[in-house]
């Protein structure tokens, strides 16, 4: 049974057709590539999938469930996480407090709990910040701990971004773009990080213009143009196709 | 030296003001400018039940802090639904309704002649005339302000309201119910606002609707963006300093034909110089 | 973190030390200089400025007449506001240490000041406040020369009484004192008012109101407010409105404010107002004096010479029972001293005997009208 | 009746010219200018000024004493206004100030300018006049309207109706439109995008003294005013949308009918809470106003 199931959403902003009849399914544990030139509404399905904009038709089930009117904080509670295009970490708190927030509480943080439970709080603090420690060592940013996340390079902010998704932990992980503007050996962190989330069993789905990316990472590809999907299967048969070719050249 | 303590009495009452805005506007970013009216409402609720009803101070106080708590929640609702510049204003439009409310409301308020001769508090006896009595009584809510403040923005609650701070969408991708958070701080906001209120009116045992007018609320935001954004111990100082160096201007001996003017002017520059040099304010450490 | 906990505590110690050598340094020259300190608190700035300069330059004026030189005046701004009011009666009760403080305009500082003048036992004279209520509320150490607004409501009340009247009252604590007051009396003469509008303070606008007054075909307009310019904008408007009735204006119409507001619409208005009647030539000598002074006429005649006479009586006060606040409140209860405002006396509760005129505006002069 | 929508479209005609500069300014920085209003009142105090001096000592008559003050004080003042933006605002905005510290600080300005006034011209109210004697106004379906009240209309169509043009027709109206769509597309395609905003300050001031000066005709003067009137003109431009001249007029008048008939109604001291009532309505149903997407 497939983990995320998109039946034919669209989404049109007066006008625009950014999303158009558009169905796919993601299974557990695969990592799934969506390719497609500018404006081919990679970001608006990430969106939608989120519920940061409500869709016209269409709807979305996460692990057979329907999230297409839930709201945004409750998708994210059933176990999915996403990075914004080129989003950099929250900039006035420091990157330990950025890395604590990615964390999943099981103490509900309340003001009831602030003053009622404080000790289970802190104990939970405690563990999340070893892990926090152990993390940033494993990306060299251990001497980053109490930095301001608006002194990181923009690298080490898009590698911030990727640690938040680790510590999440979430089993659907939408990344938008984690490679565009870093430098190679990012880029090989970033990819090694991948591999380890796969590892322990999530589902991620990516968009990425890098094609070298595309085809050494993703199991299956899904193209898009338009707001529409022309091609859905492994890399080589899809990138055979003409009118993926055409969508590229352009018409 | 009884013009001492009143200074301090009136720092103390202004810091537990400055401390909990802080906590609306440094710590999660809610830039309001109706917290006056709170103050004003925890005044008003106090005051009324004291000289309309045998109330005794301690429950006229409670009863009048938790009356402002409700009117926040309810005024929180169209509140919040904004964001920066719109949110200011809307909380400035609040600001003016609830004053021409304690204005015309005569029935109620007594409308621009104010509620007269508030009872000084008895608590366990002890009659508060004295003036020292009663800074004891306002420093130990002060402390007991900060406490509470304190610990709430060094938990992890803190974070994550300093989170919503900085990006409410990127919060709510992490799970977190952005709106919870934003009413229950706004509200706790409140509530303290309207402990200050409520200190307020007994202390100075008269009070009507033009101490609770707009400037009240623009002084308060002035101490905490002096004090500095996110930071107790900084609104404390933005507190003292905006409540103590008006009067320590009377010793200046500035001939009083502009001393007037000037105070004001002084309070203008203030504002300018410190959005250009600190805009995070002299201990802050967020810039608005 | 630790940087900050240094600014910290230096700003701490820096107001520490500022408030204690603020406070003595005056202690230190008061005693040196041995000069006898009367203190002010006053509106120097918002909507009433205007009048709080009036009283300030009226009692300077008399003090350059009295040619004394022992005694000195400080000046404190009440910003109109109780918390304001209250931190300037403090400053000048226990740092300042005067016996007697002229001033209090606005109810708002009044009734902040007087918890503190009653427990400093410390004489407040004011000569602006009209508010009936600082009768009961005022205290043994209260007084006042200016008259309280139920002398005012009964003049007014008997003029105009069984005729359509219109109301305008402002939306403040004089305005609806003197309103509710006036009302009580009208009702003695069984009239109620065809209309009663309210305005807020600094309203600027009044032609809905006065459309309403006119659709009420009222005969009589009466405007209580105690803002000079707020009474010269409604007889302007009214007058452009064509509204042919007879104005009635309480104590703020007497000055330039309100004559520069209304121009040639304030011909013809009554007012119930105090003192500033210019058939005794010593208002007169005291107004062009204060035109020479200040190259500009008060912005209220009856409240510049009531403040006049309110430094005179203090300074007789002094010469006779020196400057002590109990000596000098005793005399003022004995004292029967023919000011420029008429013969002042004091009742038990510190009211005095100065009833309001009834005069009327002929060619830019208020002249006294015989009832 | 009719008397309160004529009295509110008057009054509504006054906000709207300000509301028009202050939307030209938001449409080109982007942020509330709230010491807009004390640069209005004091123009207009400039205005008494020149037109006393020319009345009392050079024996000129009053009407064109005002009009020869008003001429002289809007283009001082429009100096003023650049001025402002050039030694205040830009430099704050070149320091990376957010959107909320620029208002904070235009706030502060607004203080300074305020007590400036009252330092020099003094707290009392002045009064501009333009004739000795106070005129009855003119009958006509049963409202009257006084000579001030009509000269105030026309000058607020005629300035509205060359606004208009100037905006859409000439090469600076719209290089200052496009300057406040978006100053980086406009810098890039050669619009000097600093020159156009010194126009655009230059203009809006010249505005607020005219508006301010022909409100002084009505109501006197007084230093609080500017305070009082950058409150009315930001709950007129956000009713019309911020920054869209139409919405300006439409803005303007719009409060100045509810302001008249929420006085009319329910009492003078409730015109306030209605103005606000107003604005916050609009900014929950629709708080990007009415003539904007």
């Amino acid at each position: 049974m497939s983990l995320l199931q998109i039946k034919n959403i669209s989404k049109s902003f007066d006008g625009l057709k950014a999303l158009h009849n558009l169905s796919f399914n993601v299974n557990d544990g695969e990592i799934v590539g969506v390719i497609g030139p500018n404006g081919a509404g990679k970001s608006t399905l990430f969106n939608a999938i989120m519920n940061h904009i409500n869709k016209d038709s269409g709807d979305i089930y996460f692990d057979g469930i329907n999230i297409t009117k839930k709201p945004t904080h409750q998708i994210a509670g059933m176990g999915i996480v996403r990075t914004f295009q080129d989003s950099q970490p929250l900039p006035q708190i420091s990157v330990q407090e950025n890395l604590d927030l990615a964390f999943k509480y099981q103490t509900d943080i309340s003001l009831v709990s602030v003053f009622g439970r404080h000790k289970f709080l802190q104990e939970e603090q405690q563990v999340h910040f070893t892990k926090i420690k152990e993390l940033l060592h494993e990306v060299g940013l251990g001497s980053k701990l109490n930095v301001q996340a608006q002194d990181l390079s923009y690298g080490q902010g898009k590698l911030l971004e990727m640690l938040k998704v680790i510590a999440s932990d979430a089993r659907l992980i939408l990344l938008d773009e984690p490679f565009s503007g870093l430098f190679p050996e990012m880029i090989k962190l970033v990819t090694k990080l991948i591999y380890d989330l796969s590892a322990s069993g999530k589902t991620i789905l990516l968009v990425e213009h890098n094609m070298q990316l595309i085809e050494e990472i993703c199991d299956r590809v899904i193209v898009m143009d338009a707001g529409q999907k022309i091609a859905d299967g492994d890399f080589k048969t899809v990138t055979k196709q003409q009118n993926v070719i055409d969508s590229y050249l352009g018409k | 030296m009884d013009f001492i303590v009143q200074l301090a009495i009136y720092s103390a009452i202004a810091s537990i003001a400055a401390v909990s805005l802080n906590y609306v506007v440094g710590f999660t970013g809610i830039m309001s400018i109706s917290h006056a009216s709170f103050y004003g409402i925890g005044a008003y609720g106090t005051a009324l039940l004291l000289t309309k009803t045998g109330l005794s101070f301690v429950p006229a106080l409670l009863l009048g802090v938790l009356i402002t708590g409700l009117v926040a929640a309810f005024a929180s609702v169209p509140i919040l639904r904004l964001r920066e510049d719109s949110l200011m204003l809307v909380s400035v439009g609040f600001a003016l309704i609830i004053h021409s409310l304690m204005l015309n409301w005569q029935s109620l308020t007594n409308g621009p002649r104010g509620v007269k001769s508030i009872p000084r508090p008895e608590i366990f006896g002890i009659s508060l005339t004295d003036k020292n009595f009663y800074l004891v009584l306002c420093l130990v809510l002060l402390v007991l302000t900060i406490i509470i403040f304190y610990k709430i923005t060094k938990s992890p609650y803190g974070t994550v309201i300093k989170g919503i701070r900085e990006n409410e969408e990127v919060m709510k991708n992490y799970g977190y119910n952005v709106s919870k958070y934003k009413h229950s701080v706004f509200v706790l906001g409140a509530i303290f606002a309207g402990l200050a209120g409520g200190l307020f009116a007994s202390y100075i045992q008269y009070i009507s609707p033009e101490s609770f007018i707009l400037l009240p609320s623009v002084f308060m935001l002035i101490m905490v963006i002096l004090g500095g954004m996110g930071s107790i111990g900084g609104s404390i100082i933005g507190a003292i300093l905006i409540t103590v160096i008006p009067e320590l201007m009377r010793f200046a001996g500035l001939p009083s034909s502009f001393a007037a003017e000037s105070n004001q002017i002084v309070y203008g520059i203030i504002l300018f110089a410190l959005m250009y040099w600190r805009p995070q304010g002299l201990f802050g450490k967020y810039k608005i | 973190m630790n940087k900050q906990k240094h600014i910290l505590l230096a700003t701490m110690l820096t107001v520490v030390v500022a408030l204690v050598l603020g406070g003595c340094s005056t202690k230190v020259a008061n005693l040196s200089q041995e000069k006898i300190k009367l203190g002010y608190v006053g509106p120097l700035t918002g909507d009433l400025a205007s009048i709080g300069n009036d009283e300030k330059r009226a009692i300077q004026l008399a003090l350059t007449a009295s040619g004394r030189t022992d005694i000195e005046v400080i000046f404190e701004d009440s910003h109109c506001n109780g918390q304001a009011g209250s931190n300037a009666a403090q400053k000048l009760v226990n740092v300042d240490q005067v016996q007697l403080i002229m001033g209090a305009g606005c109810s708002d500082a009044t009734l902040a000041m007087l918890p503190i003048i009653q427990q400093g036992q410390v004489v407040l004279f004011s000569s602006l406040s009209t508010s009936p209520e600082l009768t009961k509320v005022g205290g043994e150490y209260f007084f006042r020369n200016a008259p309280s607004d139920d002398k005012a409501t009964e003049v007014l009340a008997k003029l105009i009484k069984n005729k359509k009247i219109a109301l305008v009252s402002e939306n403040n604590d004089f305005g609806q004192a003197f309103l509710n007051d006036l009302k009580v009396k009208l009702a003695e003469f069984d009239t109620t008012p065809v209309a009663d509008e309210i305005f807020n303070t600094g309203t600027t606008d009044y032609k809905t109101i006065l459309q309403k007054v006119k659709e009420s075909k009222a005969e009589v307009l009466a405007v209580i407010s105690n803002s000079p310019v707020s009474n010269g904008l409604v007889i302007k408007q009214a007058k452009e409105l064509g509204l042919e009735m007879a104005y009635y204006g309480t104590d703020s119409i007497a000055g330039s404010e309100f004559s520069d507001t209304a121009q040639d619409a304030a011909e013809g208005v009554y007012a119930i107002l105090v003192a500033a009647n210019t058939a005794d030539d010593r208002v007169n000598k005291l107004l062009q004096l204060y035109e020479n002074t200040y190259l500009e006429g008060p912005a209220s005649d009856a409240y510049t010479v009531l403040s006049y006479d309110r430094m005179n009586i203090v300074l007789k006060a002094i010469d006779a029972v020196g400057y002590d606040a109990e000596a000098i409140r005793n005399y003022l209860h004995t004292i029967n001293y023919d000011g420029l405002a008429g013969y002042t006396s004091f009742d038990e509760n510190g009211d005095s005997s100065i009833l309001p005129l009834v005069l009327r505006f002929e060619d830019g002069e208020l002249v006294p009208v015989q009832q | 009746m009719f008397q309160v929508l004529v009295n509110g479209i008057i009054v509504g005609g006054i906000y709207a010219l300000i509301t028009i500069g202050f939307n030209l300014i938001y449409s080109a920085v982007r942020f509330y200018h709230l010491a807009y209003g004390a640069v209005g009142i004091l123009g207009a105090y400039l205005t008494y000024q020149i037109q006393k001096f020319i009345f009392e000592t050079q024996g000129g008559g009053l009407i064109t004493g005002f009009l020869f003050g008003l001429l002289i004080s809007s283009i001082v003042t429009g100096m003023l206004g650049i001025l402002i933006w050039k030694f205040l605002y830009r430099p704050l905005r070149k320091n990376g100030a957010s959107n909320v510290s620029m208002i904070v600080a235009s706030f502060g300005l607004l203080i300074i300018l305020q007590n400036l006034i009252g330092l020099i011209f003094g707290q009392s109210a002045k009064t501009i006049r333009l004739s000795e004697v106070t005129t009855q106004g003119y009958e006509f379906l049963s409202a009257s309207i006084t000579k001030n009240q009509i000269l105030i209309l026309i000058v607020t169509l005629v300035s509205v109706f060359v606004f208009e043009l100037f905006l859409h027709r000439t090469k600076i109206g719209t290089a200052i439109r496009a300057v406040g769509q978006n100053s980086q597309l406009a810098a890039v395609v050669g619009v000097k995008t600093e020159k156009v905003i010194y126009i655009t300050f230059f203009i809006a001031s010249f505005l607020s003294v005219l508006a301010s000066s022909l409100i002084a005709l009505e109501i006197s003067l007084k230093p609080t005013y500017g305070l009082m009137l950058i409150l009315k003109v930001i709950v007129a431009s956000i009713i019309g949308g911020i920054g869209s001249m139409r919405g300006a007029l439409v803005g303007g008048l719009m409060l100045g009918v509810a302001e008249n008939f929420g006085a009319y109604y329910f009492g003078s001291q409730w015109q306030d809470t209605v103005a606000f009532g107003l604005l916050v309505i609009f900014l929950l149903v629709r708080p990007q106003g009415l003539f904007k997407k």
